[in-house]
């Protein structure tokens, strides 16, 4: 990770956003980010709020939970910590914006948005013609992040990644990044990943690094693995209303934390024990004998 | 005899009653979640919910959820695809209504989620996330809005969800819901279909800030029925989204 | 199915290609059908040569055990049994094609095929400009089936479908097409399918008509359940030399049998037996508990 | 010393020999298969498969396969996508080398597989299949040939596989292995890197119908190691594709 590099994240939607990693971004004090994804949940406001960011690509900037991102709004409306630039786009238009560059396309044609204030002077989206003679279309231009990081169940050592249960752009944003880091609960033997070849989403070829962090997610759930824990994202919806406040959260939170294992203790083990999903729903047995 | 019952509860029930059996939804969450489970308890069994995240249900999800990423929406789902997947479902046409909300709304239907100065500053909004998508290209739209002066406006200060416009291919707002009452957006202008329960019209043109049409014979909006409110109230047990207390939309 | 449909089929390439359907259509003698497919192995030169299709929309016709398919050199070389018009596609073209009516889009663009002849003077592929100002493309037009044939290893009752091994293009033509029948081994009681949302390719409401016909793909394989025959590709090959060879195939492997049924007893029990997969290979287990 | 071997075993061995080490492989069928498997086996261990059906394997499968969708390539593959997920990663360009073959070759590397008149009269062949995608849009190619006069023209009758010309973004043929020898193509232009043990340059001359370079000190192709012949017999116990009597490409 460098500084000013562009960084899809939270692809998934609410479900496996890598808090882990968007906190050690900021305990790294990055610069100049760009951040990439569909609706990015309070993650995108947390490193806004923190001072990491210049530009913001995508749909919806908020937490889901409670509305409004006071971070993001702080910086949007009085460019506090910083000025940022925002790119708005509508959910499928950033998700265009990625299958382009995955598809090594220069754009993708659509006709969302058409009447709308989003595409009307966008960066990134003009009004193109039908070649074969139809209605006019809009062309999303192809967005190619500089990483991507993908929070996954399993992944073995080479990077071929399962991912199950919400997948959002997840694919689109591993397919055009320049680097993609696959974090994992789990690494697994390879024969793990070669026993459901239609599950690994994400060729290893395409994955620059893999991590293990269990719980690297929360308090943002990972299907089968560990639920949303819902408090969390209103306690920082109330308490980021003021910077003060958000000072003070980023200090217990991120600052005073070395890393993960030290967030998880001071979550607390009832927390993470009530989060920790124990029992077992699985899947109906898929027979891949040849 | 009706049991009581305030204005969300209300609200999840017209939102129900937009819904037609065998249709293929797009589904929000808050009180069109409440309104899709409601539907398909009542009056469209066969209905079908997709979810921007790629989810597709055929029935609600077995505990309450916070958001549609939550993992008991995945859990028991017919489908969880790629937020493309289900984007292009609709920009083909496959899904016959959408559900969405916003901060203000002009005559047109025009939603605008992204920024104001409605109120003199500039106030910044999450955006559109998949609203302007659902507005753009769903077979129609219900749109769900508080409804306060200050968000009726005659012109919205950006359009985040495209309302009726000229050249549109397809859709475009049929119905309002509000904590008012029920309208008609169909014709490209605002006419009530029927106020709730208690509501004057002078009431819904004060809290309007444009011209709407109210006809003196207007209906008031059926009240949920004692089944209609007991889905709602198992659905929703601690008034997370139809709590008196919770805003609408 | 009706006389001058344009139907997609043997979209996963050498696997799961709809024989049972295939022959039954002959068997209805359909006239004038377009068929769809990427590569369409045998199935295709069959339906040419008993005359029931006017024209081909596909990247490859022929036998892939054998090479050439003598059926469709035929009707393509002599117009026996009646002349043919074939729109020569390459596997990436095709399936934009498909793709492009799966989006509701008129078109997707390319750089595929730049510099050969199949794009050259092309029904639906024309040459455009980049609106970013890019090199220039080829927009690839949309085309969207009538019905799609799919066949999968198990769909519940309202046709939400699992398919696993080889998907090649299905996915795409069942969503583009009109009607989309499936095609499964077993018919599997919904909370099955519930089980795995992950694997549910086709969604129910895009699906027309659910058909349980166990061995209904021989002698192509399905994964997990039957294995490749190869000698009927190369008898094939070899008997339908000449149209009194196809014929007396026709016969006996179509004509004189009335159904799959008939088709897998005619094959002989010591065969399907040797076909049937028995053996176990399961996918790792996959929790979806919330 | 080096075992005894046929020209489809030294065309498997020249094959294997273009794929380096962590490369992304796109694979045909046939000789290039066996190739990419005899690549892995000795020195490009990280070199990684893709096929045009969706199917990415880090290691030929277990047992002999007559289709590139045959269950045994699906067991054990790293990952099963859909065959435009494989393209997309090809046209966005993270394949460095595509194998593919020709009925009919030019000197500019131009295949044809479409069809041909060469003969007098016009044969239908079965088409491009993949072949001219990995054409178009790999990092480089490498093609497999039968070396017979009627299928070495001066001007294919149909291009199905594109060559060199002027405006190629990516890629092009680098390399051609046919049954008399190894020719270097990148140029834009025939050049013989070398010619199989036994093969006299007017041979090959005689058997190009087109003018070709040949230098008169000309390196003979290296034949197969023990090693490597032992791969391949294992990989194609039979001679399926190995025999003397099929036909290569």
């Amino acid at each position: 990770m460098h500084d000013g590099d562009a960084i899809a994240l939270g692809l998934a939607l609410e479900s496996g956003i890598p808090f882990a990693a968007v906190h050690e971004i900021i305990r790294q004090q990055r610069r100049d980010l760009t951040l990439i994804g569909p609706i990015s949940d309070m993650a995108f406001d947390q490193m806004i709020a923190a001072g990491t960011v210049a530009k913001v690509i995508a749909a919806w900037v908020g937490n889901v939970a409670g509305g409004s991102g006071y971070g993001f709004r702080r910086a949007y409306e009085q460019g506090q910590p910083r000025r940022i630039v925002m790119e708005d786009h509508s959910n499928f238009t950033v998700g265009l914006a990625l299958k382009a560059a995955a598809m090594g396309l220069p754009y993708l044609p659509t006709f969302t948005g058409l009447g709308g204030d989003i595409v009307r002077s966008h960066p990134r989206i003009r009004p193109i013609d039908d070649p074969f003679g139809g209605p006019p279309l809009l062309a999303v231009g192809a967005l190619r992040p500089d990483v991507a990081i993908i929070h996954v169940q399993r992944a073995d050592p080479q990077g071929n990644a399962h991912l199950w249960g919400n997948l959002g752009l997840t694919v689109e944003a591993a397919y055009a990044a320049r680097r993609t880091i696959v974090i994992c609960e789990e690494v697994v033997p390879d024969a793990v990943i070669r026993s459901d070849p239609n599950r690994t989403v994400i060729p290893g070829f395409l994955v620059t690094a893999v991590v293990e962090e269990p719980g690297g997610a929360l308090p943002s759930s990972v299907q089968g693995y560990w639920r949303r824990d819902f408090e969390p994202f209103l306690s920082y919806h109330r308490i980021s209303r003021t910077p003060e406040g958000f000072a003070s959260w980023l200090r217990e939170w991120v600052l005073d934390l070395p890393d993960r294992q030290a967030y998880l203790r001071h979550m607390g083990a009832p927390t993470s024990e009530r989060l920790r999903v124990t029992d077992r729903r699985l899947a109906a047995a898929t027979n891949f004998a040849p | 005899m009706t049991a009581t019952y305030n204005r969300r509860e209300l609200m999840v029930v017209a939102a129900a009653r937009e819904i037609h059996d065998d249709e293929v939804v797009f589904v929000g969450m808050r009180l069109p979640l409440l309104g899709f489970g409601l539907a398909k308890a009542t009056h469209a069994p066969n209905a079908v919910g997709l979810f921007e995240n790629g989810v597709i249900r055929d029935q609600p999800a077995e505990t309450f959820i916070y958001t549609m990423g939550d993992p008991p929406n995945i859990a028991g789902a017919v489908a969880c695809l790629g937020l493309l997947d289900v984007m292009s479902l609709l920009q083909q046409g496959r899904v016959d209504v959408g559900f969405i909300g916003g901060a203000e709304i002009d005559p047109l239907g025009n939603l605008n989620t992204t920024r104001t100065s409605g109120s003199g500053w500039m106030i910044r909004l999450p955006g559109s996330g998949g609203a302007g998508d659902i507005a753009s290209l769903a077979g129609r739209t219900v749109l769900i809005m508080e409804h306060e002066p200050r968000r009726f406006r005659e012109r919205v200060d950006y359009v985040t969800s495209p309302g009726h416009f000229p050249g549109r291919r397809r859709g475009g707002p049929a119905t309002l819901i509000t904590t008012l009452g029920v309208f008609d957006l169909s014709g490209g202008r605002v006419r009530a279909a029927s106020l709730h329960p208690g509501i004057r019209a002078q009431q819904v043109r004060e809290a309007t800030g444009f011209p709407i049409d109210i006809d003196d014979e207007v209906a008031a909006t059926t009240p949920p029925s004692a089944e209609e409110l007991a889905y709602i109230r198992h659905a929703d047990p601690q008034g997370f989204w139809t709590g008196d207390a919770v805003k609408a939309g």
